[in-house]
């Protein structure tokens, strides 16, 4: 069972068991499915702000253990931060999965127990759904601001 | 243990190299043939002795390589003709069951379908029998319509023969076997219906030639559809055959070398069935190694590899009710269905349960199956799917439960 | 002797077993390269490691054998894209040349065309980049006009330019190198004056990407067809490369499996480049194998082939001067043409000529090359070709001059 | 050489070297072009009839050994038979061309040098090029009877 443990670490299966930031937000400023190709799995993000911070985030849907414990971990690593530096830590993350760099557990938290999954390829889209998702969602927002102005 | 006495699934493993043991390694235990079948070396020598003895383009040199490659890649259309019992004009390689769909939905379709015409597709049906058509009925204008299934997973015959009665339906394209639900559809019958009211008929024999005996004429369709790498054979190719007075009828699809007789700067004409349908160098090797695999599975024969899988998917389906809470989708009479079954677990996602079994290296496919429309239908994202085979027996299925076991007890739950 | 310091062609026979020796048989003497390659053992083997070690299907299974089969099969995409230099989401996977071409005539040309809008085509086309768009003109309306060649067998470059700014040409089929005469065209020379005129430009690759160097960027064409089996590759597999912006813009080709990201009644989203263009099982072995062809050949160098080939080419046009009356069609200047060189001897028909120097087993082709326009430009219904690639050498062009004085002198006249 | 000598016997190449019958008949009853699509050959046949017999055969065009030999040795055979006879004297050359029977040298004539041509199956359609052209000569004229009746 040597390999597979660094795809079920102990504190992803926690994030799955117990996942932080379960739910849907009131009254987001953001709101986003991302749905994964492979195997239909559907992920629904809202995102409260502050100004320019990310002051609450929550998702929802159904998913496998990754991609739960990811949305979990990925919460929980970017609350607090502005909406750049969710950008570049979304992008930190992406090249982590595509074994880019070496993930830095400063900046991710929990979720640098995720890096084993750039292991297994088809695991990656689950890893990165909620990622993809938040990214959507911020960049669809920021578009939108430039038109509105 | 054998589980009928037609097939012994050990013994022909040897057959097949890639369950050659090596060293300590855990056995690989195979439960995804659905999705693909393992190669016998019969058809890996075939291929190669053509690249290595005679290989060389077909149908148009004169030297001697060439005949000989021309020889071994038409005897490969001889024995998938043989395979079916369907006639060699009639007999059209592509490079996959896909493909083959898409020439009638493009070469039939783009040129006979009209605006509000129906194509009739069924809810179980595999994306390849759905999206050629959807993407010809945008540039027709004409509809994709979807026949229904029962809560047993089978086709509500009535109410296809009420919208054939009701609907300008002009073809209709069901999948034989389905390879999410094990559904074994009575094609004939629809065929019957069908063309009572002037509609075609393309069956999708992609999970049943390979599995069953499959007599072209028997179907009563029009059209059928199959792949070379679910059936011991290659990948990159896959089989059309067509009744020979519909496709003589039709217009071509591909264009290019060998499926013209003249090329003028004002048009051309085609050359005859089945070339007429072959555009560009065919998929020679491939052609020989799926006729070598026709004739290993009419070696063992086809009835018997039917019994030994209905006796394989009855022994699972008994075996799969040790799992706590495991429910398995399609019909429970094993007479009404093929090779896959799919099931899902509570708490436990497909994906989790594939990676999980493959720890004992037990190898199923967890997904939409290429069916996403009846995934909506059933009510899930994806399910687990265990596929089985003539290498395959019970003590498969008995490794499949318990790395099941195994990985509920994992992931908790 | 070898030609060029760069290329031992008997070394590197080595690596392809049909050229082993077999008891005191003839050796083969094949130079009918530009119908199909020989392939080396690294292909060969490459594709058996899959079937033996990994065969599952790709993309979708999350056990280990699955996971392995989609990486050796999208690293054969990385290896082929890296000999071409294109981006990796540009590099679709076809069946051969002749559906890569037929992909940009359905997919883009079915819903582009307009009535009287112009495909450009040349006379030295190859059937596959002519009947495809004959076809699609049919059903859109659209006109397809050839471009005349000069008596030296060259595209006439004014007419092109002239037809480019007078009729409505909305794209431009060009072959790179020719298979029947040999000519290197100027895809780039032309690509500037189509993109001027905003006509879209495919480039025919089949018999240069084998050959020499070939960046994409540099042709400065929008889609590039080539062939596996012609580049030491497997039958199965062709290759489109386009430019990401124009395929992002596409609508999808073949419908199914693949090729979507979603599937619900009321119709479907398309997958990412490249899949988008992919539809149902790829040729997984195929690319494999065409993979290992493509760092086969980087291995040699592209350059050196070239050299050798430019080389082999001098000799022989020199050579067959000895043999009375033999014409060589095409630019007399090895520096403007590839390896094929077509000709014809007065009184002996190519048959009989390629039938005859298989005693010998001396393996040119007789025919129309696939051709048939210019057969009628060159005045001939058929010609004999005789086509060297990097196994090769001087000692094979003696033969063949051996072999067609025998020819000669056995037919009589 | 042995193989080949099937092929190119001494009968064939003096049938190609000295072509009987080449040539065009002045008021033919039937007129027909024949092309093989491997090699673009195109053959043109004439033919004389009186009553049902046919009483002369021209052909020409161009071609290989094998199409023009035996173009030359089918209308040695054919002249003289009746329509109805040719039709047979066909069949039994395509069969024996497609190895469905032996060469009957009673009926073929010279022709029956052509025998050893169906171990070389490109070539079988040179051999048989003048000999379906002809045959759809004659069918095309029994349906232009039927319906001008
Ligand atoms: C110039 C050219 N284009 C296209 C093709 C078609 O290649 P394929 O038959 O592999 O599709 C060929 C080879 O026959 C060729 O020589
Ligand atoms: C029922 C059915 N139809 C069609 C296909 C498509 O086959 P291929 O991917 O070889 O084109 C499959 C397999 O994926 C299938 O199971």
């Amino acid at each position: 069972m040597a390999g597979l443990d660094d795809l079920y670490q102990e504190l992803i299966l926690d994030h799955y068991r117990r996942p932080r930031h379960r739910g849907t937000l009131a009254h987001p400023a953001i709101i986003v499915d991302q749905h994964n190709p492979l195997c239909g799995d559907e992920l629904h993000v809202t995102v409260c702000l502050d100004g320019d911070r990310i002051t609450e985030i929550a998702h929802t849907g159904e998913g496998c253990s990754i991609s739960q414990a990811s949305a979990s971990m990925m919460s929980d690593a970017i609350v607090g931060h502005t909406t750049g530096e969710a950008l570049e830590l979304i992008e930190h993350f992406r090249q982590v999965m595509h074994r880019e760099v070496q993930a830095d557990e400063d900046q991710l938290g929990d979720a640098v127990a995720l890096e084993g999954v750039n292991k297994y390829p088809v695991r990656i889209k689950c890893a990165l759904l909620s990622w993809m998702a938040l990214k959507d969602g911020l960049l669809t927002r920021m578009v939108d601001q430039q038109e509105s102005r | 243990m054998p589980l009928a006495a037609d097939i012994d699934a050990r013994a022909l493993r040897a057959d097949f190299p890639i369950f050659a043991p090596v060293g300590d390694r855990e056995p690989l235990v195979y439960l995804d043939s659905a999705a693909t079948s393992q190669k016998p070396t019969a058809v890996l020598d075939a291929m190669d002795r053509y690249y290595v003895e005679t290989n060389a383009n077909v149908h148009r040199g004169v030297y001697a390589l060439a005949e000989e490659a021309t020889a071994r890649f038409e005897a490969g259309r001889d024995a998938v003709a043989r395979l079916v019992e369907a006639p060699r004009e009639g007999t059209i390689f592509t490079k996959n069951a896909t493909e083959a769909i898409n020439l009638v939905a493009w070469a039939w379709g783009v040129r006979n379908l009209r605006p509000r015409d129906v194509v009739l597709v069924t809810e179980m049906e595999h994306h390849s029998g759905i999206v050629p058509w959807q993407i010809v009925a945008e540039i027709t204008g004409a509809r994709v319509v979807f026949a229904p299934i029962t809560g047993d997973g089978e086709l509500d015959l009535d109410w296809i023969a009420r919208t054939l009665r009701e609907a300008p339906v002009r073809m209709v394209n069901v999948v034989h076997v389905s390879n999410a639900l094990g559904t074994i559809n009575p094609v004939a019958e629809i065929a019957r219906m069908a063309h009572e009211h002037g509609a075609l008929v393309l069956a999708d024999g992609s999970q049943s030639v390979p599995h069953m005996p499959v007599r072209f004429a028997d179907l009563e369709a029009d059209f059928l559809a199959f792949t070379g790498h679910k059936m011991l054979g290659p990948t990159g190719i896959g089989v059309l055959v067509g009744r020979p007075a519909i496709l003589a009828d039709m217009e071509p699809f591909l264009g290019g070398g060998e499926m013209i007789s003249d090329v003028r700067t004002d048009g051309c004409d085609w050359a005859d069935l089945p070339w007429k349908f072959e555009a560009g160098t065919p998929p020679i090797a491939e052609a020989i190694g799926i006729g070598a695999a026709a004739d290993y599975l009419r070696h063992i024969g086809l009835e018997a590899v039917r019994a030994h899988e209905r006796a394989l998917v009855a022994y699972a389906l008994d075996a799969l009710e040790d799992v706590d809470g495991l429910r398995v989708y399609g019909p429970p009479d094993p007479d009404r269905r093929g090779a896959p079954i799919s099931f899902s677990m509570p708490d436990l996602h497909p994906h989790d349960i594939a990676q999980l079994v493959d720890r004992q290296r037990v190898c199923i496919r967890a997904g939409h199956h290429c069916a996403k429309p009846l995934m909506r239908t059933l009510g899930v994202n994806a399910t687990a799917r265990a596929s089985g085979y003539i290498y395959n027996d019970s003590a498969d299925v008995d490794a499949l439960v318990r790395a099941l076991h195994a990985a509920r007890a994992y992931l908790g739950g």
